[in-house]
């Protein structure tokens, strides 16, 4: 960061962990928002580089990191597609000055500075089985459609489930299978579902490809209203599977305060402050504390139904 | 009366290359007119052109008095036109009837019509070997099979102008005579046929009319009586040519190989034979007897499954080239493109190819040793070349044939096997090749000649071993051998 | 005629069918239901986009090409009518597919003219036009996602109308293999792909333009994809960049497993069909049969593996008989 | 391109000299090289500066250290589609044998000895197995990745070896990575194998005509199946750098690297359909793909925009040659 010349801008760098997914568009939007904020206040000037790869390789998200590193910008931000292969770039990336942290998905923790999580694993799997135990008025077979069998939150999220079961003892947890984050692999996956356990009740999935690909196999096997989907997904993708009754209601964070923070956090360690165990203000949205792992959490997921889909698609 | 067919001033370049300057021809109806000249004067090329395949650079064709452009193979097919080409034209995975009509195939509305094209098939076939089921895959057809098939397409289509460019080339003695029976035929029938061949007693014997090209130009044409072979072959090459096998009397020396019971399923058995230092065994027999078989057993290249192969005395195993080569023999094989030459490589990689480990110190290469072994080779064979850096693809045949030849020498082998070696390359390149097995007889070389050509087999063997259908009939001396022994031993049972 | 059906007995279409039985009835004891009807239809639905590409393929393969394009013709023609149909939801089907069909054709006239008149090795070219297809996605739609609520009713039901207990999607996919199978068979331009494809240089002296055979196998290839672009995006009710990414290797993988050479000139409709539909039914038993998705890929590995492995003994040629058959 | 102006007959005289055609594509690479190296560092001001210049290395240095061997596979007619597989699958059996506690040297051993056993399986396929190359590795790409997976599921192998880290992200001196001194030391030895020794001679020859290469005493078989160990031997290596920088070990890993390492050897000037092709042309096009790659990565370009400019400048590079060949005048 020292190396920045006077009059140069910030310039954080959000990485997103694919491109052309709405939750990152989202994200980048709050990004502007509160970069917009800060330099209305009188903060330094901020300019925001969202990027990322297109697909979800980790790879590609490192080549993104090197270019960064190359173009010196003063902040990373980062939504790691595996936690542990873009630590060596990430710490390069701080070797040479730049604030690295992480959100959404995180980068082990030696890979960055802090980590601000949607909200905390306990609270994501809370709500998915509240969510499908509303579904099913607390009994029935449940099954669980994930991303790749390799992506951390969601891993983390479905053992989070796990722990929970026993207080609704009604659920019976059937199986858990993988879409790798690929529509027809997640379509085929949930058919499957609906094939092997003719008396399913609720799909959890915890990715907005999974919950899309299975409210359109349950929608086109004809099981609307006998088998519910629900789990985390974007309003705007939802939004059809809830008019039309297949998903009741399903959770997500707000993407739009995650941006808004991130930039905000951001902009504070390149200041020179912040820093694990300390609480940063991000602007608007308040004080969000960060304990000594450097890990903190913006808030509860919201939950979306019928009454509230259509104003929140329009936004995200 | 008029000709036909009338071709005058016709040029074709490839590139730079020209393959026709000035091509000239007439072709009578009921009449076989033969094409004679040395490889690459442009035989083929006046084909593909007649055909629709190439399309002139100049020159005018006249078909029944009136100017054509032949713009493709379509439209010659519909004036009347068709032709057996020099490269095999044929279609492994394709049925026999579709090959025989893969250009007009008869159709109902606007498609194929199975039955009938199955049921014309069986009637062209019915005349030239029955055998054939019209409804099998050609690719399991004997080689000789595949011959008929493409002469069956060419009876198809009723054409006017028959052309038949070396057809007999591959073929033997008793194959070759059923053409000429079947091209009798067609001419009495009032056809035009044009007859392209390398071998004067053919030409003789079947045509009633020549035309000579030299380079590219057509330099003659006329009625066959009263012409001679010195004569046809002067207007060829433009100077007069030693047309005589150059057999070279070689005292024969000790044993060199020896094979006994050679067998392999489906295809020989019991083949048994020997050749000495300095002498040349020819081996004789029709298309597809196995002859190609039995060498490819002895360079270990399809070794055989039962009976040995004795080298000097020791009975060896060959089991790849580099076996045979390893224990100096060589095998210049039947279909050069395919397996004789690197086409796309230099003259000079394809002569040091098999014998690399002579020119390499450690696995790298020596590029003046290279050319200190190659250049010789070239020079003593004479091809004609631009330098050994020059790509094999673009020589003519009979230049590609002595490349082969040369690579071959330059393993030093003490047995030389030459499969088909003067296959379709012209009167000059056959006389130097048969001088050269005579000198190399003359060294010591053993040298096992399979030909399909009963004069080059009784002028140039020592000993001809007649085969049929994977058995061997017999080994016959120079001596004792007449064409009419050969040829009956060759043909019946 | 019991000859001429022993001797369709012993061809590969009929080992491959056996084959197929065989799979079936290996997983009916562990999932008796996967054998009922609806299950079957479900499965001739999941299989259909890839019997599709795979008809589109074989024909390249038969000219001794090989198209490494399709699935991001597919992507690259799926995404640009969603987007159509996002932004102009009352133009109806029909505007939709002709022009998947048209775009996907041109995309493949692409390939074709390289392949054609520049004589550009087709896995060369197809490798170029690949990345370039896939990155056009990206263009097209600025990465972004089409979502089923963005798209008409009319364009997701379309292909899951049912006829006969049957989609429409399966229906689309069995008219194409009829036709296809009638050009190959009957149409003189299909005889001549065939040959072309045999032997390059024999078609040559035949007449055939080996150039324009190629380019129309391109041709109808693109078309075929384009198609699948827009009953892929509508069967998943979702557009976006990587959609259908890889996926050209597991038709080319249906091709082979269906007896199609990939050096040219052999290849027949019911062995592509039987190709993809053994491919089909790997994909959904497996998480059916409860293999644990960590070794699906291994399975599937495996089993392609050794499907090429037993195709390629059987198209070894044997050795032509010269002796004479001798009465035992 | 002057030499359409010259008659065909010297023109036939002047593509026999055997680096002739070197000279061509490897002008034409130069030339691209400088182009895009003037264009980076015109577009970024970060782009002439000596680290950066070394990162360009890391993202294209362990696909062209298996692009090398593949070089060499597709001259002699054949390919691998499997190597993205055979990475992932390398990767897993390095993090095992780390994870069992095993010493650095045993741990790079069992990356590039699970490359060299891949190798081995697909070499078996063609050569005993009579599969077509690419019908086979499409086959084994998914059998090894499959296998990747089935080991190791949904878990992460991160306890390297202290050291292990060096290979991929380490300096030899200054901003001289490990990576590009060990690829610069293997295309040396890639030329020299090539041009200088019978061996290469020898993949060639097979590439350009395999039954008279075979009749030549050339052991096509063995050639072959070596080739394919090589391949698969130079991917276990690039996993060994890729898993080192990565520092950490997944099943996913690699994909799609294969058809990005097919381009680098058809962009570097190897025919597809064997027998021509030369080694600094691949090393050249490797150049050209990282400058290129890294360049629009710089100005934050999405990296599937990238793989359009990749893919059209591969069909460009082919086809204006083609082009020239063929409507310029030259022969056919
Ligand atoms: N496609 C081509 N490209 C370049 N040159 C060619 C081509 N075809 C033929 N030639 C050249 O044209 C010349 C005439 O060839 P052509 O095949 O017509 O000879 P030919 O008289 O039939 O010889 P042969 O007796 O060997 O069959 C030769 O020099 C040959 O190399
Ligand atoms: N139906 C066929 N399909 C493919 N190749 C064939 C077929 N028939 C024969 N051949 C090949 O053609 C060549 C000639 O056949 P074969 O070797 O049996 O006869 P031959 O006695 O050697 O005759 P010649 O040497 O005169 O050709 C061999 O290389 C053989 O493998
Ligand atoms: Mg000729
Ligand atoms: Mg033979």
């Amino acid at each position: 960061a020292g190396a920045r010349g006077a009059g140069r801008p910030v310039r954080i760098a959000i990485v997103a962990k694919s491109l052309g997914n709405g939750f990152f568009n989202a994200v980048h939007l709050g990004g502007d928002q509160a970069a917009a904020a800060i330099a209305s206040a009188g903060g330094n000037r901020i300019e925001v580089i969202f990027t990322g790869p297109t697909n979800t390789a980790a790879e590609n998200q490192i080549d993104v990191i090197n270019a960064l590193i190359a173009q010196h910008v003063d902040a990373i931000a980062i939504s790691a597609n595996d936690p542990d292969a873009l630590v060596p770039s990430c710490k390069r990336a701080m070797q040479r000055g730049i604030k690295v942290m992480a959100y959404d998905s995180s980068v082990a923790k030696e890979g960055r500075i802090l980590y601000l999580a949607d909200a905390t694993d306990q609270q994501a799997g809370d709500a998915c089985l509240d969510l499908a135990a509303d579904a099913c008025s607390g009994h029935g077979k449940v099954a669980i459609l994930s991303a790749t069998a390799t992506s951390t939150n969601q891993n983390s999220w479905i053992a989070a489930m796990k722990a929970d079961l026993p207080k609704h003892p009604g659920l019976d947890l059937v199986t858990v299978v993988y879409g790798d984050d690929l529509s027809d692999k997640s379509y085929r996956e949930a058919t499957a579902l609906l094939q092997k356990y003719p008396d399913l009740a609720v799909i959890i999935a915890p990715s907005t490809v999974a919950i899309t690909a299975a409210a359109k196999a349950v929608d086109d096997a004809g099981k609307t209203g006998k088998v519910f989907v629900t789990g985390l997904g974007l309003p705007s993708e939802c939004a059809g599977a809830v008019e039309k009754g297949t998903i009741k209601s399903f959770a997500i964070w707000n993407p739009v305060d995650i941006g808004y923070a991130v930039v905000e956090i951001a902009n504070t360690l390149v200041a020179g402050k912040g820093g694990p165990g300390s609480s940063i203000t991000a602007g608007k949205l308040g004080p969000i504390a960060f304990d000594a792992d450097g890990n903190g959490t913006l808030g509860k997921p919201t939950t979306y139904d019928k009454s509230d889909i259509a104003a929140a698609a329009k936004l995200f | 009366m008029q000709p036909i067919l009338s071709l005058d001033g016709v040029a074709k370049s490839y590139g730079g290359v020209k393959a026709l300057t000035s091509g000239a021809l007439d072709l009578y109806c009921g009449q076989v007119t033969a094409l004679l000249g040395e490889n690459g004067a442009g035989k083929s090329t006046l084909v593909k052109i007649i055909t629709g395949i190439v399309h002139a650079d100049g020159g005018t064709i006249t078909l029944d008095g009136k100017p054509v452009v032949i713009e493709s193979a379509e439209h010659a097919r519909s004036l009347g036109i068709s032709a057996i080409f020099q490269e095999p034209v044929v279609f492994d995975a394709l049925t026999v009837a579709e090959n025989i009509f893969i250009t007009g195939r008869p159709l109902k509305g606007r498609s194929v019509d199975w039955p009938t094209m199955m049921r014309r098939s069986r009637e062209i076939l019915a005349e030239l070997d029955p055998s054939i089921d019209p409804a099998m895959v050609l690719g399991r057809l004997s080689v000789a099979q595949r011959h008929l098939v493409q002469i069956a397409r060419a009876l198809s289509n009723d054409a006017r102008i028959v052309i038949m460019d070396e057809p007999t080339a591959a073929l033997s003695h008793r194959e070759a005579e059923e053409l000429f029976a079947i091209t009798r035929r067609l001419r009495d029938e009032g056809r035009a046929i044009l007859f392209i061949s390398h071998k004067f007693e053919e030409v003789f014997a079947l045509c009633d009319r020549y035309a000579v090209f030299r380079d590219g130009a057509g330099v003659g044409q006329g009625t066959l009586q009263g012409m001679s072979s010195e004569r046809l072959i002067t207007l060829m090459v433009g100077r007069p040519v030693d047309q005589v096998f150059p057999k070279q009397v070689v005292a024969i020396g000790e044993e060199v190989l020896r094979v006994e019971a050679l067998g392999r399923c489906l295809e020989y058995e019991n083949v048994s034979f020997d050749v000495r230092r300095g002498e040349i065994l020819g081996v004789y027999g029709l298309i597809g007897a196995g002859r190609s078989e039995v060498m490819h057993a002895l360079f270990g290249t399809a070794p055989a499954e039962t009976g040995r192969i004795v080298l000097n005395g020791e009975t060896v195993s060959i089991r790849s080239a580099q076996q045979a080569i390893a224990h100096g023999i060589g095998l210049v094989p039947e279909d050069r493109q395919r397996q004789g030459a690197h086409l796309r490589l230099a003259i000079g990689d394809n002569i040091t190819l098999p014998s690399l480990g002579r020119t390499t110190r450690g696995g790298f290469l020596s590029a003046r040793r290279e050319r200190e072994q190659a250049a010789p080779l070239a020079e003593q064979l004479g091809v004609k070349m631009s330098g050994l850096r020059q790509r094999v693809e673009d020589l003519s045949g009979g230049n590609q044939q002595k490349v082969v030849i040369a690579k071959w020498l330059a393993t030093a082998p003490r047995v030389l096997i030459l499969d088909e070696p003067t296959k379709g390359i012209d009167v000059g390149a056959k006389a130097q090749v048969h001088r050269l097995m005579g000198e190399l007889a003359a060294k010591g070389v053993a040298i096992i000649m399979v030909s399909s050509e009963l004069p080059e087999v009784l002028g140039m063997a020592d000993r001809i071993m007649v085969m049929r259908r994977g058995l061997v009939q017999g080994i016959v001396p120079r001596s004792e051998a007449t064409p009419e022994r050969i040829v009956k031993m060759a043909t019946d049972a | 005629m019991p000859e001429s059906f022993l001797r369709l007995l012993r061809t590969r279409e009929a080992g491959l069918l056996g084959l197929n039985l065989l799979l079936l009835a290996a997983i009916a004891p562990f999932f008796p239901a996967f054998l009922r009807p609806g299950s079957l239809a479900g499965l001739l639905d999941d299989t259909a986009l890839l019997i599709l590409l795979a008809l589109g393929e074989m024909l390249v393969l038969l000219t001794r090409g090989v198209d490494l394009s399709i699935a991001a013709n597919l992507a690259f023609t799926g995404m640009v009518v969603a987007l159509l149909d996002q932004y102009h939801p009352g133009l109806g089907l029909a505007p939709v597919l002709i022009l998947s069909v048209l775009m996907g054709a041109a995309l493949g006239a692409v390939n074709g003219l390289l392949v054609w008149r520049l004589r550009i090795p087709s896995i060369v070219v197809t490798l170029g036009t690949l990345s370039i297809y896939r990155g056009a996605v990206y263009l097209a739609s600025g990465g972004r996602w089409v979502n089923s609520n963005q798209m008409s009713p009319q364009f997701l039901a379309f292909v899951r109308l049912q006829l006969g207990g049957v989609s429409m999607l399966s229906w689309i996919a069995i008219a194409c293999a009829v036709l296809v199978a009638l050009f190959l068979r009957r149409s003189v331009r299909g005889r001549d792909l065939y040959a072309a494809g045999n032997n390059p240089s024999a078609a040559l002296y035949a007449g055939i333009d080996v150039g324009v055979m190629q380019f129309s196998a391109f041709l109808i290839a693109g078309a075929i994809a384009g198609l699948c672009g827009y009953l892929w995006v509508s069967r998943y009710a979702v557009a976006y960049t990587d959609v259908a990414s890889g996926f050209e290797l597991q038709v080319i993988a249906a091709c082979v497993i269906g007896g199609v050479s990939i050096s040219g000139g052999v290849g027949s409709v019911a062995g592509v069909v039987l190709g993809a539909l053994f491919l089909g039914i790997i994909k959904n038993a497996l998480p059916l049969v409860g293999v644990s998705p960590f070794f699906q890929m291994a399975v599937s590995g495996v089993v392609i593996t050794g499907a090429v492995l037993i195709n390629a003994r059987g198209t070894q040629a044997s050795a032509l008989r010269i002796l004479e058959r001798r009465p035992a | 391109m002057s030499d359409v102006s010259l008659s065909a007959r010297s023109k036939a005289r002047v593509t026999r000299r055997p680096w002739h055609a070197l000279v061509r594509w490897e002008t034409l690479l130069v030339l691209a090289i400088l182009v895009d190296f003037a264009i980076n560092a015109h577009a970024s001001p970060y782009f002439l500066d000596p680290w950066t210049l070394s990162d360009v290395t890391v993202s294209v240095a362990e696909k062209a250290v298996v692009a090398l061997a593949m070089a060499f596979l597709v001259m002699a007619g054949e390919i691998d589609i499997s190597v993205g597989g055979i990475i992932a699958l390398a990767s897993v059996s390095m993090g095992l044998v780390a994870r069992a506690g095993l010493p650095l040297p045993l741990v790079v051993a069992s990356g590039i000895a699970t490359g060299l056993l891949a190798g081995c399986v697909n070499g078996a396929l063609v050569t005993i197995g009579r599969v077509p190359s690419i019908v086979a590795t499409i086959g084994t790409m998914t059998l090894f990745r499959g296998i990747a997976y089935a080991v190791l599921g949904d878990g992460v192998l991160k306890t390297y070896p202290p050291g292990f880290a060096w290979l991929g992200q380490g300096s030899v001196a200054g901003p001289v990575s490990f990576e590009l001194v060990l690829f610069v030391a293997l295309a040396a030895v890639a030329i020299v194998l090539r041009h200088a020794t019978a061996f290469g001679r020898r993949v060639v020859a097979t590439g350009s005509n395999p039954e008279a290469s075979r009749m030549s005493g050339i052991a096509t078989d063995r050639l072959r199946f070596a080739l394919f160990v090589a391949v698969g031997t130079a991917a276990g290596l690039a996993s060994v750098l890729l898993t080192s920088r990565l520092g950490s070990t997944r099943p996913s890993i690699a994909q799609g690297w294969e058809l990005e390492i097919i381009t680098m050897v058809i962009l570097g000037g190897v025919a597809i359909e064997g027998g021509i092709g030369t080694i600094p042309g691949v090393v050249l096009a490797a150049i050209l793909m990282g400058l290129v790659t890294f360049g629009l990565g710089l100005l934050n370009v999405p990296g599937i925009v990238m793989s359009v400019v990749t893919g059209t400048m591969l069909i460009v590079v082919v086809a204006v040659p083609a082009a020239l060949r063929r409507y310029g005048g030259g022969r056919q």
